[in-house]
């Protein structure tokens, strides 16, 4: 999942400062799309921009992932459906050890483990299959493969959990009327996602599918495999994206060979590219949940394209969806505990991670992993903050002290 | 790096400040819940998320109207248990801002007169003589008989609906708090804005307006429990013996789920039909030749405008499709001679025997009666044409008019105690209850005796000791000695529980299981005569005696349980009017004290786990209370309920096989059946075929050497099933008992099989056996089919018969059989025959013949082509019982390993299997029986 | 898609397909189209076509939600009177009501 | 649980309107204020983990909150200062990389900034899960005040200590420019002398005076805050 990409702002910068038409479609396309291949002799005054435009360009993926984690905290904390346990508890197929299934080995953790090893290897098969479809130009295929989960993702899950917010608030619901809006919202969600659409529009469907993805996660996870997984994902992440044979990154390297931009399908970029395919990265985590890591990672989609549309200020730092998806996992697992003080420091936790990602983007200009450090210490402050601050906080609200 | 762990693990559980506000109070199954039936909804509700309010005391009706007239805000009232009645539940239910309702109860303020129930119980379900009867002008159009108030006192207070909860308090400390918070409030209801103490009630039920709609919705499921059937010996079917049924009820009504004693309502009259049970038993021990057959029943659902009785008299009746099948025969309502009722006792003084039609039979048993009249029981016939009380002999006369019935009870012209229905309803200390509970059922008995054999028994009698352990059982406290005995006997692991038994009959209860174990333990047959030895204690040779192994002897028992839920929701008819169509919400309840300032009491607020459970259905019916927040248990539990009908109840099944009862009308297989009777007196089974086989007799099966022939239930022999086979429809056509409509495509005539010509009288004159047994054969062999398949396809033929309303007759048994071999093959076997494949088979019969043969088969049976194992396994023993009737039994020999390989009887673990899986779900006394009644296939694979 | 870098045909194919899409029963994708081009419609210089299709969105747009608008408020006012088929046609019937 | 939303809304708003207002007015302008604003945030949770573990570590700490608090706010004015050193240093290194002084990270607007993340997250762990507690039927009352809830005094003390952080951050940022080690020492007593003033609530004294004292400090640190940084009332009473 290569998280981050910074497009080459240098180049951003000015053209519009001098806001000449931009250049021939190769080179531009090349520099905006490729980071490695920054000229090193930018001189300050970019790196300057840059810095102004890195912060903007931060901040317009701080402000929806927090909307993203946000739409996940209330859906948990008020569809009581996530944060209690369905009887029976139904899990995912790829976690075949758990309490249900009879075959369970002894103790958690190791169930958990094991779940994770499969996961992750479902993972790096679906990446590997992504990588080997986009090196042999099976464009199609997956385009095909992308617009059917999405297809999915838009109609089932949102019929799933409209329902599951109608028996939250008990009130009656025929299936005329729940039929009506499901095929509304999945259809405009197919429209802008795969065609083209109000920018606003399609980045609010990719928050929501990236809302419900996580959803789905926290709901169907054994309680155990889902932390496991979360460590191992962002494990991964780093090894696929910086490893000189990760899938990712070989991914990343063939669309510089090609020349075209790694088609930001399963990204959301902080300003609108020609992203006729943009956006289906949750798809595929839907289509195959445990997907969602391979699925967030930059993916080939048909180079057809309009080029001479590019624009320069459609250049921007671009997050994969899979980051939106484990990120709000964390912080929604943070949410089924009954305490708001760990969601807030997950929260707190995942946007310093992801600031301090950037930062470091901003220096080695090169694709990085967007997991690793956000998920680490979010996970680090979950545990300090459940099992000791908390403890400490309820005694201070009990008696009123304040520090 | 331990203790660090130790200290995050500690100070993980800090108070929070939800702890501090809330203190949840969990009432156990104290309060009051919902019930619908076909046109209404009674007991309380609440809103979904809870009703809160302030903690109002309230001390007298009067008080409720003075402090309610000006108060705004919504309130909890707190009142004394005593006070709660129609007037000031009235009261409350008009005030707008009520919020919920506690009661506080109080053991010194005990009401002596307080009666819920409606002023004619039952009515609406009563028989009545004829319509004038009806008395339209009593309160709430009770049909109370000719303006006979049987229950004087009752303020129908049950049957009121409140949109609000109700919760009793009994715990000292539940008291403290409410009451302490109920007081603060009082004190300082003066000072606005000072902080008032509330409350935050939540019992929410999820039925709504009806049964109809609630069955529909599947948020209530009908009340009922079970009927239990004591015989004394197994009935012979041949032997027309009349039957004198001895019925008690056993339930009685409740208001809040689990204070129903209902012990001058039900609970003397149960404990003397036990007593009754063992008394009769001595008697049958002494002498062997009753020649009347006795059944004890015990009914529930009574309370419940008598679902139990009239599902009873709905089995009894042959016309409908629903016969009771017990153990090993079948009861019509023919049979009954008379039916004997203990109506409501408290005081044992005075008994009035009402006659339900005073005739001659009704005539003798008031004489039999009035001779035992003591100086401490006196028997009284009530004047003819006094109207008779509610009971459940109504039931039975609506069913049949004809049946002479007789209630005996202690209320004359009206019902003896004040308290009937509600939860005060205890025993009032009364003097030497043992005593004259023994007299009572000693006399009882020495009637029955009487009334069957024509003199006296002497010798019935029970031991006072008995008496008083049957009464400390049911009316003091279950956890007694005689449930504990006869739970190590048949080594249960149920543990009993610690209070008293609640007779709220519910969707199910444990109560009929503790009824089936004691009356079992009474009536047990020591068998140790006829069987050989305890190894060979099971079904074959115990004749019709269900088989039991206590503490290395064989026992045999006919101890029978059905369903009691009312008939009603077996046709679906969820509005009926005739009968009762109870059902019970479920529910998820809750309550909570809030607003506290310095209530420190460290109590997890159930408001989550409760929000659990109405995610789990019927969490709250589950028989013992302390498994309520274990759900694992109520997963299982819907689907372990019809386990339950068919396991713990093999009676209670839908398809019951109608072979037999056909068998049983043929006198000619009576007069054979009866002869080896007399041969195989004593012998391992009713008959062995050929009278050559004494010596074999003496073979008896141990750990080393297991005698066995090649027939079991997981590998029939396929000669000796069709043989079988071939009887059951040789039977079949020949006690038809009408000659039913014909249908087009399952005629001969129209459709040959053959190419020669029908003979004319087809249709007229019968098969014999061996002709049929021909053409199955043919079929089977040519077609190569296994046993199995003759077993299914009987079943479909008799599914046929039952759905489509026919009868196998000359003109059509031989369709309908190929078209249930058809179906079976297919079903059965993996690659199964093709329909061609038959025309090859009999010749000349076109394969679009067999085509809509099949299809109109499919569609008679309504395409319900699935067997239930259970259902398999019974054909499978019936087969063989007819078999050994008419000596078609395979010759037995020693079981070696390669037969032993060949026979695979794996039906045995799997029945263990089953068994382990019921313990770790079902109610853990439903399991000494799943004991009994299980190890009957099992041992039956070993024959 | 950014209109302002649009060209007027394709302005016009936009917005002309958003409006076939939002034919079968889709609303939502009309209401959007309108406030995509709403500035496009009523700008001085709009193009008439677009300004054609929005029209026409926004009155089928109000067309079908009154529809809606109608059957949710007679099925909700409606349902415990259909009894069995009230139920039937629910996804989902409330507990403990009606 | 029925929700009822009214006290928890006004108690939302008590506790946090100012904050937000503030935000809105400072750092939601620009991207690197908003990040600054987290950082800071951050920056307050660590201090609080800090505590945290030493309230673990040390068992006895656990009964005693004062000594908790203590240590608290110690470890709070300490990653203060460290932060606003380490927001220093990158400012100096990126004005070394830009020509032109564009300052990213410089001025009061950006002390105000950080003051007020850490105002924010503190009142947040402070007062949050009271809040949620609000939105339920039942109400709590300490045994000091039977009149007024602890959902009101929590609001009003959790924006309370927001504005007295916001000045602390000005502050103590002026104090390590200006290397003036009193007015470090005074941002940590004033700090240290606000959260003593609630340990009367846990002693059982009504919340009130508790308050108030703090809202009078707060009125002193502004206004001093205020002179400091060249503020001038004019322009509020000016009539345009």
């Amino acid at each position: 999942m290569s998280g981050i990409r910074m497009s080459s702002v240098a180049v951003t910068a000015e053209n519009c400062e001098n806001g000449e038409p931009q250049a021939p479609e190769e080179s531009h396309q090349g520099q905006a799309n490729i980071p490695e291949i920054v000229e090193p002799e930018d001189d300050d005054a970019e790196e300057q921009e840059m810095l102004k435009y890195g912060a903007k360009h931060v901040m317009m993926l701080i402000v929806p992932v927090s909307l993203c984690m946000i739409i996940v905290i209330f859906a948990i904390r008020i569809i009581t459906m996530y944060d209690q346990v369905s009887q029976p508890q139904v899990y995912l197929v790829y976690t075949p050890f758990n309490d249900q299934t009879k075959k369970t080995t002894g103790s958690p953790i190791s169930d958990a483990v094991l779940n994770m090893l499969i996961v992750l290897g479902l993972v790096i098969f679906m990446t590997c299959v992504l990588v080997l479809l986009y090196k042999y130009r099976c464009y199609k295929v997956i385009e095909g493969w992308l617009f059917l989960s999405s297809l999915i993702l838009l109609f089932m899950f949102t019929g799933l959990n409209l329902h599951e917010i109608v028996m939250r608030f008990n009130f009656a619901m025929d299936y005329i009327t729940i039929s009506l809006i499901v095929w509304n919202f999945g259809v405009m969600g197919i429209i802008s996602v795969h065609w083209k659409g109000p920018l606003i529009v399609q980045q609010g469907y990719l928050l929501i599918i990236s809302a419900m993805m996580a959803l789905v996660f926290i709901k169907y996870l054994p309680e155990w495999t889902l932390w496991f997984i979360l460590g191992g994902i962002a494990v991964y992440d780093l090894f696929a994206v910086l490893c000189p044979k990760g899938p990712l990154r070989i991914l990343v390297e063939t669309a510089e060979e090609r020349n075209e931009p790694i088609f930001p399908s399963l990204i959301y970029s902080s300003t609108m590219m020609w992203t006729i395919t943009m956006a289906e990265g949750d798809p595929v985590s839907s289509y195959n949940p445990l997907n969602s890591s391979s699925s967030s990672s930059a993916q080939g989609s048909p180079p057809a394209r309009p080029q001479p549309e590019m624009e320069p200020e459609e250049q921007g730092v671009k997050l994969g969806l899979g980051d939106f998806i484990f990120y709000s996992v964390l912080v929604g697992k943070a949410a089924t505990a009954d305490d708001w003080n760990t969601v807030m420091a997950c929260f707190v936790a995942i946007l310093i991670g992801l600031c301090l990602t950037l930062l470091i983007l901003a220096i080695v200009k090169k694709a990085l992993p967007a997991l690793p450090i956000s998920i680490f210490v979010g996970i680090i402050f979950y545990v300090c903050t459940r099992w000791c601050i908390k403890p400490m906080c309820d005694q201070m609200a009990l008696s009123q002290v304040y520090v | 790096m331990l203790p660090f762990f130790y200290v995050l693990i500690t100070s993980a559980y800090s108070n929070t400040l939800n702890d501090n506000i809330y203190t949840s109070i969990d009432f156990g199954r104290d309060y009051c819940f919902r019930l619908n039936n076909f046109n209404s909804q009674i007991g309380c509700q609440t809103s979904r998320d809870g009703d809160s309010g302030i903690l109002l005391q309230l001390h007298s009706a009067e008080d409720i109207e003075n402090t309610l007239k000006d108060l705004e805000e919504p309130f909890i009232a707190v009142l004394d248990a005593s006070i709660f009645n129609n007037i000031t539940a009235l009261k409350l239910k008009q005030h707008s801002k009520t919020r919920g309702l506690l009661l506080i109860e109080n053991e010194e303020s005990k009401v002596d007169s307080f009666s819920p129930e409606k002023t004619c119980p039952g009515n609406g379900f009563n028989y009545l003589e004829n319509v004038t009867d009806v008395d339209v002008s009593a309160p709430h159009q009770s049909q109370c008989i000719r303006k006979q108030l049987w229950n004087p006192k009752g303020n129908w207070l049950s049957y009121d609906d409140f949109p609000f909860g109700i919760f009793l308090i009994k715990s000292k400390s539940q008291k403290e708090i409410i009451l302490s918070k109920a007081q603060a409030n009082i004190e300082n209801y003066s000072l606005k804005p000072y902080p008032l103490w509330g409350g935050e009630v939540r019992s929410f039920m999820k039925s709504a307006q009806n049964t109809e709609t609630c069955i529909r919705r599947g948020t209530c499921d009908p009340l009922g429990g079970y009927n239990v059937h004591v015989n004394l010996i197994p009935r012979d079917e041949e032997s027309k013996k009349p039957i004198i049924l001895l019925i008690a009820k056993t339930d009685s009504t409740a208001f809040f789920k689990e204070l129903s004693f209902g012990e001058q309502d039900s609970g003397v009259s149960t404990a003397v039909l036990l007593a009754v049970i063992k008394a009769l038993s001595k008697v049958r021990d002494e002498n062997d030749d009753l020649k009347a057959d006795i059944m004890i029943t015990f009914l529930q659902g009574e309370s419940f405008d008598y679902s139990g009785s009239q599902r009873l008299a709905y089995q009894l009746n042959p016309l409908m499709n629903d016969t009771l099948q017990l153990r090993s025969f079948s009861l019509t309502i023919d049979d009954i001679m008379c039916v004997i009722e203990l109506g409501p006792i408290s005081t044992l003084k005075d008994l009035y025997l009402y006659p339900a039609k005073s005739n001659g039979m009704t005539k003798k048993i008031e004489e039999f009666f009035a001779s035992y009249n003591s100086s401490n029981i006196q028997f009284h016939a009530v004047e003819p044409g006094t109207p008779l009380p509610p009971s459940s002999i109504h039931s039975f006369l609506r069913e049949n008019e004809a049946i002479p019935c007789i209630l005996l009870t202690d209320g004359h012209d009206n019902i003896q105690s004040n308290v009937f229905g509600s939860r005060y309803d205890t025993l009032n200390n009364n003097e030497n209850l043992v005593s004259r509970v023994k007299d009572l059922s000693e006399i009882i008995a020495k009637v029955t005796v009487q009334l069957s054999n024509g003199t006296g028994a002497s010798h019935a009698e029970v031991p006072e000791s008995l008496v008083s352990e049957v009464l400390d059982c049911f009316l003091v406290n279950l956890n007694c000695t005689l449930l504990r005995r006869i739970g190590n006997q048949f080594n249960s692991t149920a543990n009993l529980p610690n209070s008293t038994l609640s007779r709220y009959s519910g969707v199910r209860n444990s109560f009929a299981v503790y009824l089936r174990n004691i009356s079992l333990d009474f009536s047990m047959k020591d068998l140790s005569k006829i069987v050989p030895s305890v190894e060979k204690c099971n079904a074959t040779y115990t004749q019709n005696w269900a088989p039991i192994i206590v503490n290395d002897t064989c026992f045999g028992y006919v101890v029978n349980s059905s369903s009691a839920t009312s008939p009603a929701f077996k046709l679906k008819d969820y509005s009926s009017t005739k009968y009762s169509t109870w059902t019970e919400s479920r529910w998820s309840p809750n309550f909570r004290i809030m607003g506290s300032c310095c209530s420190r009491q460290k109590k997890s607020r159930k408001g989550k786990v409760v929000y659990e459970y109405d995610k789990v259905p019927d969490s709250f019916h589950s028989p013992d209370s302390q498994n309520k927040a274990n759900q694992q248990l109520h997963i299982q539990h819907i689907s372990e309920r019809d386990v339950v009908s068919q396991d713990l109840l093999p009676d209670d099944q839908e398809n019951g096989t109608m072979f037999l009862r056909r068998i049983t009308m043929d006198e000619g297989s009576l007069r054979r059946s009866l002869k080896n009777r007399h041969r195989g007196k004593g012998s391992l089974s009713s008959d062995r075929g050929s009278p050559s086989t004494p010596c074999q007799l003496q073979k008896a099966n141990s750990c080393s050497t297991i005698f066995i022939d090649d027939n079991t239930v997981s590998q029939p022999n396929l000669r000796a099933t069709l043989k079988c086979v071939s009887l059951a429809i040789y039977y079949h056509i020949k006690n038809r008992d009408k000659e039913s409509e014909f249908v087009d495509i399952l005629d001969e005539k129209r459709h040959p099989l053959t190419k020669q010509p029908v003979p004319s009288d087809y249709a007229r004159n019968d098969p014999p056996n061996n002709y049929i047994y021909r053409f199955i054969k043919n079929l089977f062999v040519s077609a190569q089919l296994t046993a199995e398949c003759a077993i299914i396809s009987l079943i479909y033929i008799e599914r046929l018969l039952v759905c489509a309303d026919i009868c196998l007759q000359p003109s059509n048994w031989k369709r309908i059989v190929l078209g249930a071999i058809l179906l079976a093959s297919k079903v059965w076997d993996d690659q199964a025959v093709w329909n061609v494949d038959y025309c090859q088979i009999l010749k000349d019969m076109v394969v679009e013949d067999v085509n809509e043969l099949e299809r109109v088969f499919l569609e008679l049976i309504q395409f319900n082509i699935n067997v239930q194992q259970s259902a398999y396994a019974k054909y499978y023993f019936d087969l063989r019982s007819i078999a050994e009737q008419h000596g078609l039994t395979l010759p037995i020999d020693t079981l070696d390993k390669k037969r032993a390989k060949k026979l695979e009887a794996r039906s045995q673990n799997e029945e263990y299997d089953k068994l382990a899986e019921m313990v770790e779900s079902g109610p853990v006394k439903a399991i000494s029986l799943e004991n009994l009644s299980k190890r009957r296939p099992s041992a039956a694979v070993i024959s | 898609m950014n209109l302002r870098r649009a060209s007027p045909e394709e302005k016009i194919n936009v917005c002309r397909k958003y409006f076939l899409a939002g034919l079968p029963l889709l609303p939502w994708v009309w209401i959007v189209n309108v406030l995509w081009f709403w500035r496009e419609a009523t700008k001085p210089d709009h193009i008439p076509e677009v300004r054609k299709y929005v029209m026409y969105s926004a009155i089928g747009a109000l067309a079908y939600l009154t529809v809606f608008g109608t059957w949710v408020g007679v099925y909700q006012s409606q349902r415990v009177a259909w009894g069995a088929l009230g139920d039937r046609i629910s996804i989902f019937v409330p507990d403990g009501e009606p | 649980m029925a929700v009822n939303w009214l006290p928890f809304i006004g108690c939302l708003s008590i506790a946090f309107g100012p904050s937000v207002t503030l935000f809105l007015c400072t750092a939601a302008k620009e991207a690197q204020g908003v990040i600054l604003l987290i950082t800071s945030a951050f920056f307050w949770l660590l201090s609080l983990l800090l505590t945290s573990l030493v309230w673990l570590a040390v068992v006895p700490l656990r009964k005693h909150l004062a000594l908790t608090l203590v240590f608290s706010v110690l470890f709070q004015e300490a990653l203060r200062v460290v932060f606003v050193l380490l927001v220093k240093k990158t400012d100096v290194a990126l004005s070394r990389i830009s020509r032109e002084t564009t300052d990213l990270f410089h001025g009061p607007r950006y002390s105000v900034i950080a003051g007020l993340g850490y105002g924010v997250m503190s009142a947040m762990f402070m007062y949050v899960n009271v809040l949620s507690e609000a939105s339920g039927p039942g109400t709590y009352y300490t045994p000091g005040s039977p009149s007024m809830p602890i959902f009101v005094s929590g609001a009003l003390q959790a924006s309370v200590m927001t504005g007295l952080h916001v000045c602390w951050g000005l502050l103590c940022s002026e104090g390590l420019e200006k290397r003036s080690w009193p007015l470090l020492a005074s941002v940590t007593l004033s700090h240290m002398l606000v959260s003593c003033l609630t340990l009367m609530n846990e002693a059982g004294i009504s919340p009130i005076y508790a308050i108030v004292c703090s809202y009078l400090i707060l009125a002193v640190i502004g206004t001093f805050t205020f002179k400091r940084f060249g503020g001038n009332i004019k322009p509020f009473f000016k009539i345009q």
